[in-house]
C-alpha cells in the first residue's frame, strides 16, 4: 500500500529530525525519503488511473484519480524542495543566519507540513479534510515566521488569522453539507464517498449556500482574490523552499478541497452554478493579480502574485467545465507547481546573494549566479506561458476550451491579462538578470543540490510540455475520468 | 542600324536644342545673346581641356560620367523616333525609363558627395529631394497616359491619336515634371552658380574637361527626350513606314515639334521667377494633382 | 430550558460586542462557552449518547477553563494596556449587532422549513454568534481581540453543528477541538512575539507589508 | 476531439519550399560571415577586450543555428498548434539574440519591446487559430482549409483582422512597427541580417498561408485594407529612415518600407482574387514574392556591410564616418551594390521586383472599373515616391558613410574586415546581380509558387516571351529585359569611355577640392547627413514634427562663447499611441495597488463582504 509510504515517511522523518544531530546528514536522508514518496505516488497514480478508486482504513482513506494527481504534484514539489533545502539550509547555517538547532526545527516543520498536505487528498471524511487543511496553516505559520524578523512575524500573523477565519467559513460550509445530507433522511456521515452517490437528492438551496461558504473559506486558503491578501505577505517572508511549497502546492490543496465539494454540487445538477462562481473568482484573481504584478517592486511578492494569477487561471479552467478545460486545469496545477517552485528557488538564491528583495536594487544576476540566472530566465518564459514549455500547452488548452464553449469574452480576457503579465515579467526580470554586476559583488558558486533541484524541475517543465503534445489523447481520457470520482 | 542612327540624331541635335532655348531667352530679354551653336563650342572646348580631379575623390567620381551618359543613351534608344516602334522596345517600357534615369541621378549625386565639398553635398541633397518628389507626379502622368492608351508601351501613344482633355492635362503635368527634370526655372537655374539657388550645377561643380563634357551631353539628351515625350502627347502625328524618303520629312517635322516645345520652355523661363527650394514641393504636388485629374478624365472618358 | 440558555448565550455575545476592555471580553467569552457547554450537556442527557458527554467535557475543560486561563495569562505576561481599541464605539457596535441578529434570523428561516421554530431560532443565534465573532475580528484592534473573535466564531460554529446535524462525527469533533486548542496556543505564541518585536499588540499598526 | 496532432506533420508545397529557400539563401552567408564577426581578436575598437569570450561565441552560434532551424520549421509544418509552438520558439531565440549583449541597457530595452510586441501579436494569432479550430475541430491545415469554406463571412472577417494584426506585428506594418528599429540594430549584425531579411518574412508567409491559402479571400475590402496599410508602411518607413543616422536603425526602417512593398504585391493579389481576376492575382503575388526574396538578399547584404563597418570603426553613427571607400574598398563596393538594388536601380533585382509591382498596379488598373483605377494609380504613385525617397536615403547612407573624408578618428583608422566576412557579403552581392539578370527564370518558378498558394491553375498563363524578356501581357506589348538593358548600358558606357580616351591627352591633374579660396578645407566642411536630409525634414514636417534645441552660453551680450544646436523629430506613433496607452495601464495598476494597504482588519473585511455579497446575489449564479 503505497499510501502508507506516502503518509508514513514524512512522519518518520519528522521524528527523525528530532533525533538526528547532524543536519547535513539528515538533509540527505530527508531527500531520499521524499524520493521514495515520489515513487510511491507514481504507483498510486498508475493504480487509480486504471483501477479506479482505492479505499483503506475503513473508509478513512479514499483515493481516486483526482487525489492521486494532487498527491503526485505534492510529492514532486516536496522532493524538489527537500533537495533544494540541503544546500539552502547549510548556507544559512554557514552564514550564521540560523543555528543548528533551528535547522533541525526547520526539518521537523518541513516534514510535518508535508505530512499534513499529503493528508488533504488522502482523507475521505470532509471534516478531516478540513482538519488537515487547518493543520497545514498552523504548521506553515511557523515556517513563515521562521526568521523571526518584524516582517516575517507580521506576515505569519496575517497568514494565520486570515486563513483561520476563512477556514472557519469552510467548516460552516461543511456542516451545511452534512446538514443537507442529514435532512435528506440518510444516516449521518461526512464521508465524501457516501455523499457523492446521493448528491442528486440533496436539497439544492442548502447546497448552494454551503458551496458559497466552501468557496469563500477554502478560496481564502487557495488565494482567490479578493481573499488573497495574506498570500503575498506569507510567500514573500517564508524560507525559500517553503515558499515553493506554499505557492506550488498548498494553494492547490485548497483548490482540491473546493473541487471535492464542487463535484458534489455538479452531481446534484448545479453545474452552471459551480461554473459561474469558479469563473467569477478566477477572473477577479486574474485581473487583480495582473495589476499588482505590473507595478510590483519586491521579487518574492511578484512571484506570489503570479501564483494568484495562475490559481485564477486554474479556477477558470475548472469553471469552464468541459473535459478539455479540466484537462488543461489539472495540467496547469502540475505545471504551475513545477515552474513556480523553480522560480522561488531562483529567487531564494538571488535574495541570498543580494541580501534584498527590491528588484530595482538587483542587477546582473546572470553574471553573479550564472546557473541560477539562466534557469530563472528560462523559468520566466516557462511561467508566462511561452512555448515550448509546459504551461504554454495547459494555458492553450484552457483558452481552446474557452473558445469552444463560445465564451469569447473570457478567452479575450485571458489573452489580454497573460499578455500584460508577460510584459511585466520580462520588464522586471530583464532588468534584474541582465546588466552589470553591482560594485563589490563577486561570482559565487552554487551548491550541487540546488543545481540538481533546478535541473529536476526544468526537466519536468520541458519534458511535460513536449510529451503532452503527443499524449493528449490519454490526458483527455484522464480528464473525463477525473470528475467521476 | 536604327539604334546608331537614332543616337547620332540625339547627339547631333540635343545641344542645338539647348542653344536654341538660351538664344530665345536672351532675345526675349532684349539681349543679343550667344549663337545657337554655343553648346557645341562649349563641348569642344571642354574636350580639348584636361581635367582636374579632387584628391578626396574615389573611383565613384571617375566612373560617374560614363554611367550618366550610358543611362541617358539607354533611354534614348527606347524612344520611337524613326519608325512606329522604338529600335530597342524589347528592353522595356515607359516605366523603365524612369528607373534608368534614376540610375544616372544616383551616381551623379554620389559623385557630388564624393569630393567632400559642401556645394556638392548641397546639390546632391537638393537634387535627390526634387527627383524623389518628381517620381510620384511622373508616375501619375504615365499612369494616366497608359490608362488612356491601354499600355505602358511608349509606342502605344506615339501613333496618331485624338487630343482629349485628359491628354491635355497629362501634357501640362508632364511639362511641369520636365521643367523639374531638366533643371529649368522655376525649379532650378542652369545659368547661375550662386550656391543658394543652384542644384544641378552644384553637383557637377567639381567636374572639368572631358567628364564634364560627357555629363553636359547627357543632360542635353535627357532634355531632348523629355521634350519628345511632350511632343508625342500634344502633337500626335502618323508615323512613316521604313522608307527613307518618308522618314526624312518626318524627322524634320519631328524636330520642329520639339523646337516648339523648346520655345515654350524658353518663354516660361523668362516670365516665371525661380522658386524657393521648399516651394518646389508644392509645385510638384500640383503636377501630381494634375496627373490625378488626368486619370479622372480618362476614367470619365473625356 | 434550552430557550433560556440560548438567550443567555445571545446576551453574552452582546456583552462581547459592547465590551471595551480585554478582560471583560474574555469573561463574557467564558460565559458564552459555559452556555454552549450547558446546551451540549442537555442534548447529551436527552439523546443519551456517550460521545456527546465527552464532547461536553472537552468543551468545559478547554473553552470554559483552559483557554480563558491562557488568555488571562497572556495579558498578565505582556503588560500592555488592556484597551481593546475600538474602531466602532459600543453604541454603534450594538446597533450593528442587532442588524446582524436580524440578518441571521432571515438566513436561518431561509435554511429550515418554517414550521420548526426552535430550530430556526437556534440556527439564527448560532449564525449570529459567528457574525459577531467576525465583527470582533474586524473592528477590534488588538491581537487578543482577534483570537477571541476567532474563538467566538468557532463557538457559533459548534452551536450550529450541534443543532443542525446533531454534531459532527465523533472523531471529527475531537480533531476540531484539538485543532482549535493548538491554534490558540500558536496564536498566543505569536502574540508574544509581536509584543516582543513591536512592543505592542495593536495588529492594526502591522502594515509593513503592503501592495 | 482534442487531436492536437495529425498524421502528416510537415507540408512541403511550393510555398513552403520557396520560404525555405529564402531562409537558407540568407542564412548561409550570414553563418559564414559570423565566423569572422565573432573572432575574439576582431572586436570593435570601442568595445572592451574579451567582449566575445569563446564560450559566448559558442552560445551565439548555437542560438543562431537554433534560430534558423526554428524558422525553417515554422514555414514547413502542417499544423496550426505546432506552427504556433515553433513560432514562439523563433521569437524566444531571436529575443535571446537581441539581448545577446547583456551589458548594454539599450539592448535589454530593445529586447523587452520586441518580445512584448511579438507576444501581443501571437495572442491575436492564437485567437484566430482557436476560432478556426471551432469550425474545423482540428489543427490540420487542410482540415481547417476545408472548414473555412463553410464559415460565415462575418467570422471570416474577424479571423482575417486577427491574422492581419497578429502577423502584422511580426512583419512590422505601421503602426505596429515600433519594435523593429529597436530590436534589429541591437542584435549582432549577421543576426540583424537574418531577422530583417528572413524572420519578418515568416510573417508574410503567415499572411499568405493563412489568409490567402487557408482562409480564402472572400470580400474585396481585405485587399484594399492591406494595400492601404502597405502604402502607409512604405512611406512611413522610408521617411523615418531618411531621418535616421544610426546606420542599422536606418536599415531597420527600410525593412518596414520593403515589407510595405511586399504587402502591396500580396494585397493586390487578394484584391484581384476577390474581383476574380486570376491572372493578375498570380502576377501580383509573383511581384510580391519576388520582392520578398530580393529584399531578403539585399537587406541581408546591407546589414552585413553595416556590421563590417561597425566592426571596423566601432560606431554606427554615420555622422562620425566617411571616406571608408578608400579604407575598406570591398565592403564599400558591396554596400554600393546593395544600395543600388534597394533603390531599385536597373538592372539589379530590386528594380525588377518594383517594376513588376508597378506593372501589376497598371495592368490591374486596365482591368478594374471606375474609382478602383484611381485608387490603384495613387497606390502606384506612392510606391514611386517611396522608391525615390529610398534612393535619396541611400545616397545619404552610402555617400556620408563611405565617401569624402573621414569625419572622426573612428573612420580614420579603419581596416578592411576579415576574409570570411567578405566572402559572406560576396555571395549575397553575386545573388543580387543574378536575381536581376535571370528575372525570367525566377518568375517562371515563382509562378508555380503563387499559383499553388492561390490555388489557381497557371498552366494556361504565360509570363515570359523568350528566355530573356518578361512580358506580362503580350497583347499590350509590355516588355522588360534586364540582360539586354545591362548589355546596352555596358556598351554605351564603354563607348563613352572610348570617346573619353580618344580625345584624352595626358593624365588628369590631382588637386585639392575647390574651396573658394578658404585654403583649409577639411572634413568639418563636408555636408552632414542631417543637412542632407533637411529638405525632407521640412517637406514632411507635418508628419515628422521636427523640433530643435538650441543653447547659447554667452560671456557678454555680444560675445557668445558656445552655441549648441540639436534638431530632433517626433516619433508620432510612439508619442501619441503607445506612450499614452502604456501610461494608462500603469496608472490603473497603481490605483489598484491601493486596495492592499496592509491592514489585516480591512482584509478580514474583504472576506466578510465577499461572503455577504455572494449570499445576497446567490440567485444570480
Amino acid at each position: 500500500m503505497a499510501i502508507f509510504i506516502i503518509l508514513g515517511i514524512p512522519l518518520l522523518l519528522a521524528i527523525g529530525a528530532l533525533f538526528v544531530r547532524r543536519e547535513r546528514l539528515f538533509g540527505i536522508i530527508n531527500c531520499f525519503g521524499y524520493f521514495l514518496v515520489l515513487c510511491a505516488s507514481a504507483a498510486i497514480f498508475k493504480e487509480t488511473a486504471f483501477a479506479g478508486h482505492i479505499k483503506a482504513f475503513s473508509n478513512f482513506i479514499y483515493l481516486d484519480l483526482l487525489s492521486a494527481v494532487f498527491i503526485t504534484v505534492i510529492s514532486v514539489v516536496a522532493f524538489a524542495a527537500a533537495l533544494y533545502s540541503i544546500g539552502y539550509i547549510r548556507k544559512d547555517i554557514e552564514q550564521k543566519i540560523i543555528s543548528e538547532r533551528k535547522a533541525r526545527f526547520y526539518y521537523l516543520l518541513f516534514n510535518l507540513f508535508c505530512f499534513s498536505m499529503f493528508c488533504v487528498p488522502a482523507v475521505n471524511n470532509l471534516g478531516l479534510l478540513w482538519v488537515a487543511i487547518e493543520m497545514t496553516t498552523l504548521i506553515s505559520a511557523f515556517l513563515v515566521g521562521f526568521y523571526n524578523s518584524k516582517e516575517s512575524v507580521e506576515a505569519a500573523w496575517k497568514y494565520i488569522i486570515i486563513c483561520s477565519v476563512g477556514i472557519i467559513f469552510a467548516l460552516l460550509g461543511t456542516i451545511l453539507f452534512s446538514y443537507a445530507f442529514s435532512i435528506s433522511g440518510l444516516s449521518k456521515s461526512l464521508n465524501w464517498s457516501d455523499m457523492v452517490p446521493v448528491a442528486h437528492i440533496l436539497d439544492k438551496n442548502i447546497l448552494r449556500i454551503a458551496f458559497i461558504f466552501i468557496l469563500v473559506g477554502y478560496g481564502t486558503k487557495a488565494g482567490l482574490a479578493p481573499m488573497h491578501t495574506w498570500l503575498p505577505d506569507a510567500h514573500s517572508q517564508a524560507v525559500a523552499p517553503i515558499s515553493a511549497l506554499l505557492s506550488g502546492v498548498l494553494l492547490k490543496t485548497a483548490i482540491y478541497a473546493i473541487l471535492r465539494f464542487g463535484i458534489i454540487i455538479i452531481k446534484s445538477g448545479e453545474l452552471a452554478y459551480f461554473t459561474h462562481l469558479m469563473i467569477l473568482f478566477g477572473v477577479i484573481s486574474l485581473v487583480i493579480s495582473s495589476g499588482f504584478i505590473l507595478v510590483q517592486k519586491d521579487l518574492k511578492r511578484l512571484l506570489a502574485y503570479s501564483s494568484i494569477e495562475h490559481i485564477g487561471i486554474i479556477s477558470i479552467g475548472f469553471g469552464l467545465g468541459s473535459p478539455l478545460a479540466i484537462a488543461g486545469a489539472i495540467l496547469h496545477v502540475f505545471n504551475h507547481a513545477v515552474a513556480k517552485s523553480l522560480m522561488f528557488f531562483g529567487a531564494g538564491n538571488i535574495v541570498r546573494v543580494y541580501k534584498k528583495h527590491n528588484m530595482n536594487a538587483i542587477r546582473g544576476v546572470i553574471k553573479a549566479l550564472p546557473f541560477t540566472g539562466i534557469m530563472a530566465l528560462l523559468g520566466v518564459f516557462a511561467l508566462t506561458g511561452f512555448a515550448p514549455f509546459s504551461i504554454f500547452i495547459s494555458e492553450m488548452m484552457i483558452i481552446m476550451a474557452a473558445f469552444t464553449n463560445g465564451s469569447y469574452l473570457i478567452a479575450a480576457l485571458l489573452l489580454l491579462c497573460l499578455g500584460v503579465i508577460f510584459g511585466a515579467f520580462i520588464f522586471h526580470f530583464g532588468k534584474m538578470l541582465f546588466g552589470n554586476l553591482p560594485k563589490g559583488m563577486t561570482v559565487i558558486g552554487e551548491p550541487l543540490s540546488g543545481k540538481l533541484a533546478f535541473l529536476f524541475l526544468f526537466f519536468l517543465i520541458c519534458g511535460v510540455g513536449i510529451v503532452l503534445v503527443f499524449k493528449n489523447k490519454d490526458l483527455l481520457w484522464l480528464a473525463q475520468r477525473l470528475l467521476q470520482g | 542600324m536604327m539604334i546608331i542612327l537614332q543616337i547620332i540624331l540625339f547627339i547631333v541635335f540635343a545641344p542645338l536644342l539647348s542653344g536654341l532655348i538660351t538664344k530665345i531667352k536672351n532675345n526675349l530679354r532684349m539681349r543679343k545673346g550667344q549663337s545657337i551653336f554655343q553648346p557645341y563650342y562649349n563641348l569642344a572646348k571642354l574636350f580639348s581641356k584636361d581635367e582636374v580631379i579632387s584628391e578626396t575623390a574615389s573611383w565613384i567620381f571617375r566612373v560617374t560620367p560614363f554611367v550618366v551618359l550610358s543611362s541617358t543613351l539607354a533611354v534614348a534608344i527606347l524612344i520611337p523616333v524613326f519608325i512606329f516602334v522604338s529600335p530597342a522596345h524589347k528592353i522595356g517600357d515607359f516605366l523603365v525609363i524612369v528607373f534608368i534615369f534614376a540610375l544616372g541621378r544616383f551616381f551623379l549625386a554620389l559623385a557630388a558627395l564624393d569630393t567632400g565639398s559642401s556645394f556638392g553635398g548641397m546639390g546632391a541633397s537638393r537634387e535627390m529631394f526634387i527627383s524623389s518628389l518628381v517620381e510620384p507626379a511622373l508616375c501619375m502622368v504615365i499612369f494616366a497616359i497608359s490608362l488612356q492608351f491601354g499600355s505602358t508601351d511608349i509606342s502605344a501613344f506615339s501613333g496618331m491619336h485624338a487630343i482629349t482633355v485628359s491628354s491635355l492635362v497629362a501634357t501640362l503635368a508632364l511639362f511641369l515634371v520636365t521643367l523639374a527634370e531638366t533643371s529649368r526655372i522655376p525649379v532650378d537655374n542652369q545659368e547661375t552658380h550662386l550656391e543658394l539657388t543652384m542644384v544641378h550645377e552644384a553637383m557637377v561643380l567639381e567636374y572639368s574637361g572631358r567628364p564634364l563634357a560627357l555629363i553636359e551631353m547627357a543632360s542635353y539628351i535627357k532634355q531632348m527626350i523629355f521634350f519628345f515625350l511632350i511632343a508625342q502627347l500634344i502633337f500626335p502625328i502618323g508615323l512613316p513606314t521604313a522608307h527613307l524618303a518618308q522618314i526624312l520629312p518626318w524627322v524634320l517635322w519631328y524636330l520642329v515639334r520639339i523646337g516648339i516645345i523648346a520655345i515654350i520652355v524658353a518663354l516660361v523661363e523668362v516670365i516665371v521667377a525661380k522658386m524657393r527650394l521648399f516651394r518646389v514641393a508644392d509645385f510638384l504636388g500640383f503636377a501630381f494633382v494634375l496627373g490625378v485629374i488626368a486619370t479622372v478624365c480618362v476614367i470619365l472618358g473625356v | 430550558m434550552q430557550g433560556i440558555i440560548l438567550f443567555a448565550l445571545l446576551a453574552s455575545t452582546y456583552l462581547m460586542v459592547i465590551a471595551k476592555r480585554t478582560p471583560a471580553l474574555i469573561r463574557s467569552f467564558r460565559y458564552q462557552s459555559l452556555c454552549l457547554f450547558a446546551i451540549t450537556f442537555i442534548i447529551a442527557l436527552t439523546q443519551r449518547e456517550p460521545d456527546l458527554y465527552i464532547v461536553a467535557g472537552l468543551l468545559f475543560t478547554l473553552k470554559v477553563s483552559l483557554i480563558p486561563y491562557l488568555l488571562y495569562r497572556i495579558i498578565r505576561k505582556i503588560k500592555v494596556n488592556e484597551d481593546l481599541g475600538l474602531f466602532i464605539n459600543p453604541q454603534l457596535s450594538l446597533f450593528w449587532a442587532l442588524v446582524f441578529t436580524y440578518l441571521s434570523w432571515i438566513f436561518a428561516s431561509y435554511l429550515v422549513s418554517a414550521n420548526n421554530a426552535i430550530l430556526t431560532g437556534t440556527l439564527a443565534i448560532a449564525f449570529f454568534v459567528v457574525l459577531a465573532g467576525m465583527f470582533l475580528m474586524i473592528f477590534r484592534m488588538t491581537a487578543l481581540a482577534q483570537i477571541i473573535g476567532l474563538l467566538v466564531m468557532e463557538n457559533g460554529l459548534f452551536l450550529f453543528a450541534s443543532t443542525v446535524s446533531g454534531g459532527m462525527p465523533f472523531f471529527v469533533e475531537i480533531a476540531i477541538f484539538f485543532d482549535v486548542f493548538v491554534s490558540v496556543l500558536i496564536m498566543g505564541f505569536f502574540v508574544y512575539r509581536i509584543n516582543k518585536l513591536f512592543t505592542h499588540i495593536d495588529v492594526n499598526k502591522l502594515s509593513r507589508l503592503k501592495g | 476531439m482534442l487531436n492536437l496532432l495529425t498524421k502528416n506533420l510537415f507540408l512541403f508545397d511550393p510555398l513552403s519550399l520557396f520560404f525555405l529557400a529564402v531562409i537558407f539563401i540568407v542564412s548561409l552567408p550570414s553563418l559564414i560571415y559570423s565566423l569572422g564577426y565573432f573572432s575574439p581578436k576582431a572586436n570593435p575598437p570601442t568595445a572592451e577586450k574579451g567582449e566575445y569570450s569563446a564560450a559566448k561565441i559558442m552560445l551565439a552560434q548555437v542560438l543562431l543555428l537554433a534560430f534558423v532551424l526554428s524558422m525553417a520549421l515554422v514555414v514547413s509544418v502542417n499544423n496550426c498548434l505546432i506552427f504556433l509552438i515553433f513560432w514562439e520558439i523563433m521569437s524566444l531565440v531571436s529575443y535571446f539574440l537581441v539581448v545577446f549583449d547583456t551589458k548594454n541597457a539599450k539592448s535589454i530595452q530593445a529586447g523587452l519591446i520586441y518580445i512584448v510586441m511579438t507576444h501581443i501579436g501571437t495572442a491575436f494569432i492564437i485567437a484566430a487559430f482557436m476560432i478556426l479550430r471551432n469550425y474545423a475541430h482540428s489543427f490540420d491545415f487542410f482540415a481547417v482549409k476545408n472548414a473555412c469554406q463553410a464559415m460565415p463571412s462575418q467570422t471570416r472577417n474577424i479571423v482575417f483582422l486577427l491574422f492581419l494584426i497578429g502577423f502584422g506585428t511580426k512583419a512590422g506594418i505601421v503602426p505596429l512597427h515600433i519594435w523593429l528599429p529597436y530590436a534589429h540594430p541591437q542584435a549582432p549584425s549577421h543576426i540583424s541580417s537574418i531577422m530583417s531579411g528572413v524572420m519578418i518574412k515568416t510573417a508574410i508567409y503567415g499572411i499568405i498561408r493563412f489568409v490567402i491559402f487557408i482562409l480564402g479571400v472572400n470580400s474585396s475590402w481585405w485587399g484594399v485594407l492591406v494595400l492601404i496599410l502597405a502604402t502607409i508602411s512604405c512611406l512611413v518607413g522610408v521617411i523615418y529612415a531618411l531621418m535616421e543616422h544610426d546606420i542599422k536603425r536606418l536599415l531597420a526602417y527600410h525593412s518596414v518600407e520593403n515589407i510595405g512593398i511586399i504587402l502591396l504585391g500580396v494585397g493586390l493579389a487578394m484584391f484581384f482574387i476577390s474581383l476574380n481576376l486570376p491572372y493578375l492575382a498570380v502576377f501580383s503575388l509573383i511581384a510580391g514574392l519576388y520582392h520578398l526574396i530580393n529584399h531578403a538578399i539585399f537587406k541581408g547584404l546591407l546589414f552585413l556591410c553595416a556590421g563590417s563597418v561597425y566592426q571596423a570603426t566601432g560606431t554606427r553613427d554615420i555622422e562620425k564616418l566617411g571616406g571608408l571607400i578608400k579604407k575598406m574598398p570591398q565592403t564599400a563596393a558591396y554596400f554600393l551594390l546593395g544600395a543600388m538594388a534597394i533603390s531599385a536601380l536597373p538592372p539589379l533585382n530590386g528594380f525588377v521586383s518594383e517594376w513588376l509591382t508597378l506593372q501589376a498596379f497598371f495592368l490591374g488598373a486596365f482591368n478594374v472599373i471606375g474609382g478602383c483605377k484611381l485608387f490603384l494609380g495613387i497606390c502606384a504613385a506612392m510606391l514611386a515616391l517611396t522608391s525615390g525617397l529610398a534612393a535619396a536615403c541611400f545616397v545619404k547612407a552610402f555617400g556620408i558613410t563611405f565617401l569624402a573624408q573621414p569625419r572622426s578618428h573612428y573612420a580614420q583608422n579603419a581596416k578592411e574586415v576579415a576574409l570570411s566576412m567578405r566572402i559572406g557579403m560576396l555571395i549575397l552581392a553575386v545573388l543580387i546581380v543574378i536575381f536581376g539578370l535571370a528575372a525570367t527564370f525566377i518568375i517562371k518558378l515563382l509562378a508555380k509558387v503563387s499559383g499553388s498558394a492561390l490555388g489557381i491553375d497557371i498552366s494556361s498563363m504565360s509570363f515570359s516571351l523568350n528566355n530573356f524578356t518578361v512580358t506580362p501581357q503580350i497583347v499590350k506589348n509590355i516588355y522588360l529585359s534586364t540582360p539586354l538593358l545591362a548589355l546596352w548600358l555596358i556598351v554605351f558606357g564603354i563607348t563613352g569611355f572610348v570617346i573619353y580616351k580618344i580625345f584624352g591627352r595626358g593624365r588628369p591633374v590631382i588637386y585639392k577640392t575647390w574651396d573658394c579660396g578658404y585654403y583649409k578645407l577639411d572634413s568639418r566642411n563636408e555636408y552632414t547627413a542631417t543637412a542632407f536630409s533637411k529638405p525632407f525634414r521640412i517637406a514632411f514636417s507635418f508628419f515628422l514634427l521636427p523640433y530643435r534645441k538650441t543653447q547659447k552660453i554667452r560671456e557678454s551680450f555680444y560675445h557668445i562663447k558656445s552655441f549648441s544646436y540639436e534638431t530632433h523629430t517626433t516619433k508620432v506613433f510612439k508619442k501619441y499611441i503607445y506612450d499614452p496607452a502604456l501610461a494608462m495601464v500603469f496608472k490603473t495598476a497603481k490605483s489598484m495597488r491601493r486596495i492592499q494597504p496592509g491592514s489585516i482588519h480591512l482584509y478580514l473585511g474583504y472576506i466578510f463582504i465577499t461572503l455577504l455579497l455572494l449570499i445576497i446575489f446567490m440567485r444570480q449564479f
